[in-house]
């Protein structure tokens, strides 16, 4: 590794750290305790968890499959369909919020069809949120793992065809794990990026406590207040995150070959 | 299970351009120089290269339009490409799995497989973990362990060492004996005597030159062919301490697999061929002399060719001299002379009844 | 007028001054040749954050007293807050009230999906006060960030009805209808107007403030459904 | 491709793309034209193109030598630094403004030093925007690359450091170059992300006419006066991102290998 | 220049432990079963592993310490690994660019070499439009023009084919003649007959022999170099028609790179010689007739090993008999006997003057 790569990797780092480390300087900690063990608090980090992980599934559940046929279909029109897929990325959040109320609200078409079928309506549930989060983070598994895949080139899928191999099995045994490194960072970004929303959930969502109020949310009512409050909630979001990650990120995920 | 053949593909501004059949059983060696095309034949005929025309078939089923997982394949592609996420046992497991074996069955197969290229020891490493060799043996384990309808292999040998080599082939031979068509692309010609009984030779994407191992082999139209073979070929039934041939006798080493009583046949260099005027006496220890009457003198580099006519295995037969030896013996056509070669620079190896 | 050739005058407003605070800018630009007004529209709480963070800003409107208040303890203003406007509750519904809403105690029957403000934001905290006068329990389906959320869902259709300003609801009578509520008067909140301190154009902003508070300042307002102080 | 993976995979793609659909169905399309020719908004897309492209450099220049770093690099703390560059992703955006404007600010230490260098402040001007958009974007560019980096391995950089290749040159011929298809997924998503980015930009930077109103501040002002005009800037901000993402994505950024 | 290394490296289960050196042009050749550590020794002198122990010196400079870009080394790994975003001939002027020549500079020079190794049609090609056996030719050739101060190659000739290896050998002597120090690994005897003064045989990652080529090739102390070798080697002049040895002269067909009057090595197997009796008449093509006395027989698999002494090239030879030839002439130690080979059987090779 060429030492002239340190000093702007250093910067970059600094530029991550830094502000965060000023966060934690200027925020008073001594309330710390008493803001975390708050029920609202306490709602808000359990419904976040539980949202941002379940988006997390269905990102994978979902992108994983869209990434592959993008990176692997030679159709015509992918270059067009891999262009859409970074929609909700440019989207401003509470853009994309709107949009998915006109299509799942309960005067959009689906929104018509889901409540027409099981009597009941998409927004301002549990689930509205989950959905709101898998828009605004799905595109960040897609592209990265289609990046990756990409890159990896397709000779071992074809080297496990001429084994006899279906297309399925290839992919469940050659593809995917090929696939972990990257996949491992995809799911840290979509759970990221799912755990931080804010303007798509509210907006699509909502915001009450125990339903719809994730996290974010809580922060962002604490800051109409108090900003210190919010603050230190903030903080509360990123010691979760980080302890999520780190778990949830086993050894297997960091890349197959030595 | 016979496989016919009919490729036709553009790479670049390379073109291959075939057409080949390979009987039940059978062994098609592809010889050629690097470059002609050898491995696209294979990519073609795994359904890894999509040819701009085609017509693959495996006992009369269409191939051609097949995905390769459903044309029951086995390849050893040229660069092992083993799955790195997987160990060795995995790896050769990886094909009865696919193909519906359950987990331990594949596994049991797997490690039959793995004895059977002496990498047992081998079955827990990941490829990055083993050497050149070892991973070769391994990535044959692989595709033998297919079982399949039709085996490509990609030059197997390949880096393996002066004692793998021929116990590979060993098991190449058992398997190859009763097993599917098989086409098989090699650089040396012992390895297309031992395992194949047709050869096709490639040169620019054409086949250049096409026949029995033997034939193609003791006698190379193209200088390609000649290059790498050129060798007396004398066939027969194997016999203690050598052959039986149409005539009589000719001793020689026998090759491990070979089995008495069965069809087999002794190869030998011209080089080693001995010429000897009739009137000679001759009582050393070359076992084997016959008659013959020299047939033709080919200039052939630096030595000269002397072809004999005759009886048994005089025919045609192929003697390298210096052009000094020949100038000594006066041969011309038409000589009468004593040909001898001694047995131990005579291997005989086990062929295929074809 | 005078020459005042060249110069930018920045006003912080709260966000739901954004229609009117812009035409009276537009305006003022008439009457001061080579000035141009540049407005920051957020919320309140956030435009405070920015000035005692150190934001160059030469005027700052509130759209409550607390945050003005914030404003002053943070040593940011130049000089007292005057009060320019008040404003207060209604019901946005949809176009042509489909359910017939008449009042705040039609909004805590069953199976009505209502939306407000959370009790954080200013909006929120009338809602609260609201309800606590009247008497009437809203189960809100939801407690918005702010009144564009509210407006937006009452707008889709997805909520029957929410409680947002007079003013917003009027910005948005092309989409949605108002239906006052006599408690409203409960809860009326003042838009104080302020100039900021070490303003860069401290006697623009003067002009500016004077110009809000003034008659035209009155009319415009007025037009946007706010309330006289 | 094993067929089943069609279903989710144009599921992922109806959740993307229905949601936008939607939006353009119910958006009063007549009055397009005169939203996105008035100043400010022009004036805003100028500024979002400008800011969200000079942050996309500063991703580039930072972000992927902290991805070599990370990637590479056997250091023992390399998996906690790893945890810490996805610390801005978790961060709601608005709270990540804050820290900024905490360490940047006229009271954080950084902003000090920078006003006693060079008299000038750092908040509430263009240069805030785009540390800003860098902040948030750039942990999306260093993620996505260091999986491309893993899960490539470093074989082809070994042999070129057996061929005289100095470290420098290394990067420069063999690592970038391998590099190419997830850089450019990375620049894709870092762009798109600094392009939409709200939150920390309106904290740190503020939200004013020319200087620092980005397009998705616009779409957030223009939202207070109305929604329909708000939503059909964000079109405006998609057709440009689209765009803009179509004509730089040249072929090289899409894979080395045929 | 002369490399000196002392290694000691762990792999898993695998333990490397070697010392060696290479005099200046010299060429050690590195043979060995597979998984022996060939592969890990070049590893180790190219810095890619990190041995637990290592001393590495090159002319007395320490190389152990530096990083693999400034040993100045040439390595030709055992897959080739082409730079896959890069053409053949960028890939080829890849290390005279890393070591400072200028673009233009560095292409001349990658053409130059391209052409060597016979693949200048190939320049614009990027590595996946090659075959096997042509990117192997590219990949020597990067690994040449590097023009390094120590040269480590792997299986230089895996995949080339019949005219290919032969002219990449030739190459290879005539660069290695005046060239830097190499360690070449290989599983053909005649390579490291035709290009190294030394040979280690690694077994298990220790030394199991070493020395001279042509000594431990034709008296293998090992079952392992015993099967890869067992040559007769004969050490003479080159001369015209063969080789001038200390009594006489033997015939054989010399090399393309033999040059007359230079040292020379006749190299042919023990199987190609023919013993007689003493008393027989001997006047047929075999011109290499030589008087020995049987010194030992060692049954060598299938076949007898007569080991003969006497003068001239007649000493230490060794010749195959079948068992049946040794009773019939009633063979035992101390038997005069008549020892013959043929011209044609015998290469004669260049070897370097160490
Ligand atoms: N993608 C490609 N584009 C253009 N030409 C190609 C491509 N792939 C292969 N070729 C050319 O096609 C020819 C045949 O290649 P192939 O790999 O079949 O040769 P081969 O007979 O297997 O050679 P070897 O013995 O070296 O392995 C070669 O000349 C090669 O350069
Ligand atoms: N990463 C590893 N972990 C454990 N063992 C390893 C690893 N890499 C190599 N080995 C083992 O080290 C031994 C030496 O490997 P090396 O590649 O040096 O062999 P080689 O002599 O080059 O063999 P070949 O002729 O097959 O190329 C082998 O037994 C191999 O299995
Ligand atoms: O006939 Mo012999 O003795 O085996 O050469
Ligand atoms: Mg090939
Ligand atoms: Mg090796």
């Amino acid at each position: 590794m060429p030492w002239v790569l340190w000093p702007p990797a250093i910067c970059a780092l600094a530029l991550v750290v830094l502000p965060v480390v000023g966060l934690l300087v200027r925020s008073d900690l001594t309330r710390f305790p008493s803001l975390i063990t708050s029920t609202s608090s306490l709602n808000a980090l359990k419904l976040s968890l539980i949202t941002a992980g379940l988006s997390t599934v269905a990102c994978v559940l979902l992108g994983v499959p869209l990434a592959v046929v993008l990176a692997r279909s030679g159709a015509r029109g992918v270059r067009v369909l891999r262009a859409v897929v970074l929609l909700p990325l440019v989207l401003p959040p509470v853009v994309g919020g709107l949009a998915l109320l006109y299509l799942l609200g309960r005067k959009g078409f689906l929104g018509i069809l889901v409540t027409t079928l099981t009597g009941e309506q998409v927004p301002f549930t549990t689930a509205a949120v989950v959905i709101a989060q898998t828009f605004v983070a799905m595109p960040f598994l897609v592209v990265s793992l289609e990046g990756a895949l990409r890159g990896a080139g397709d000779r071992y899928e074809r080297v496990a065809s001429t084994l006899g191999a279906k297309p399925w099995t290839v992919f469940r045994r050659v593809t995917l794990p090929l696939l972990l490194p990257a996949l491992g960072s995809g799911i840290v970004l979509s759970f990221a990026r799912a755990l931080g929303e804010f303007g798509a959930t509210i907006t699509f969502a909502g915001s009450l406590e125990g339903v719809t109020r994730t996290l974010p949310l809580e922060v962002y009512t604490q800051a109409e207040v108090d900003v210190d409050s919010a603050v230190a909630l903030a903080l509360l979001l990123i010691l979760v995150a980080v302890a999520v990650i780190a778990l949830a990120r086993p050894r297997a995920l960091e890349g197959v070959r030595s | 299970m016979t496989l016919s053949a009919e490729l036709a593909l553009r790479r670049g501004e390379f073109t291959l351009d075939v057409g080949f059949e390979v009987p039940d059983g059978g062994v098609l060696a592809l010889l050629g120089p690097n470059g002609s095309g050898k491995s696209s034949v294979l990519g073609c005929l795994a359904g890894l290269l999509r040819p701009g025309r085609a017509r693959i078939t495996l006992d009369g089923r269409d191939l051609a339009g097949l995905p390769p997982h459903a044309r029951g394949i086995g390849l050893l592609s040229q660069d092992a490409l083993l799955f790195p996420h997987l160990s060795a046992l995995d790896n050769v497991a990886f094909a009865p799995r696919s193909t519906g074996a359950g987990r331990a069955e594949a596994k049991k197969r797997a490690r039959e497989w793995l004895t059977e290229v002496d990498a047992l020891e081998l079955a827990a490493r990941r490829p990055a973990q083993l050497s050149g060799g070892q991973a070769q043996r391994v990535a044959i384990a692989r595709a033998l362990a297919a079982e399949p309808g039709l085996l490509l292999l990609d030059e197997p040998f390949a880096a393996l060492d002066v004692d793998a080599a021929p116990a590979i082939r060993g098991l190449l031979r058992r398997v190859l004996r009763s097993g599917p068509p098989t086409v098989l692309v090699t650089h040396d010609p012992l390895d297309a005597l031992a395992l194949a009984d047709h050869v096709a030779v490639l040169d620019g994407g054409r086949i250049v030159e096409r026949g029995e191992t033997r034939k193609v082999l003791s006698a190379p139209r193209t200088a390609f062919t000649a290059r790498i073979a050129g060798l007396n070929l004398v066939p027969g039934i194997a016999a203690e301490g050598g052959l039986r041939t149409s005539g009589g006798q000719l001793a020689g080493i026998p090759a491990e697999d070979v089995v008495e009583g069965e069809a087999a046949v002794a190869v030998f260099a011209p080089s080693a061929v001995a010429v000897y005027p009739r009137d000679g006496e001759h009582r050393g220890s070359p076992r084997n002399t016959v008659e013959g009457i020299v047939d033709a003198l080919e200039p052939h580099g630096p030595v000269i060719r002397v072809r004999a006519r005759g009886d048994d295995w005089a025919a045609g037969l192929a003697a390298d001299l210096t052009p000094a030896a020949v100038a000594e013996l006066a041969l011309e056509p038409g000589t009468p002379v004593n040909l001898s070669v001694k047995a131990a620079s005579v291997a005989v190896h086990a062929v295929s009844d074809h | 007028a005078p020459q005042e050739g060249g110069r930018t005058l920045t006003v912080f407003a709260a966000a739901s001054l954004t229609e009117s605070f812009g035409t009276l800018g537009k305006r003022f630009e008439a009457q001061n040749s080579g000035v141009t007004v540049k407005f920051s529209f957020e919320g309140s709480s956030a435009l405070v954050q920015k000035l005692t963070q150190g934001a160059k800003a030469d005027v700052f409107a509130s759209a409550d007293q607390a945050n003005m208040d914030k404003a002053a303890k943070g040593e940011v203003l130049d000089g007292q807050p005057s009060v320019f406007a008040t404003n207060r509750l209604a019901i946005a519904v949809g176009k042509g009230n489909p359910l017939g809403i008449k009042g705040l105690a039609d909004l805590a029957q069953d199976g009505l999906t209502v939306v407000v403000c959370a009790p954080q934001v200013p909006c929120g905290s009338a809602a609260k006060k609201v309800q606590q006068s009247s008497g009437v329990t809203l189960k809100p389906a939801s407690e918005e960030q702010d009144v564009k959320s509210v407006l937006a869902k009452v707008q889709s259709g997805d909520a029957d009805a929410g409680l947002v300003y007079v003013t917003d609801a009027t910005s948005a009578a092309a989409k949605v209808d108002k239906v006052d509520f006599p408690e409203a008067a409960g809860a009326i909140n003042d838009y104080p107007i302020a100039v900021v301190k070490d303003a860069p154009q401290a006697r623009l902003a003067g002009l500016f403030r004077d110009f809000v508070l003034g008659a035209e300042g009155k009319n415009e307002l007025a037009k946007a459904g706010f309330g006289a102080p």
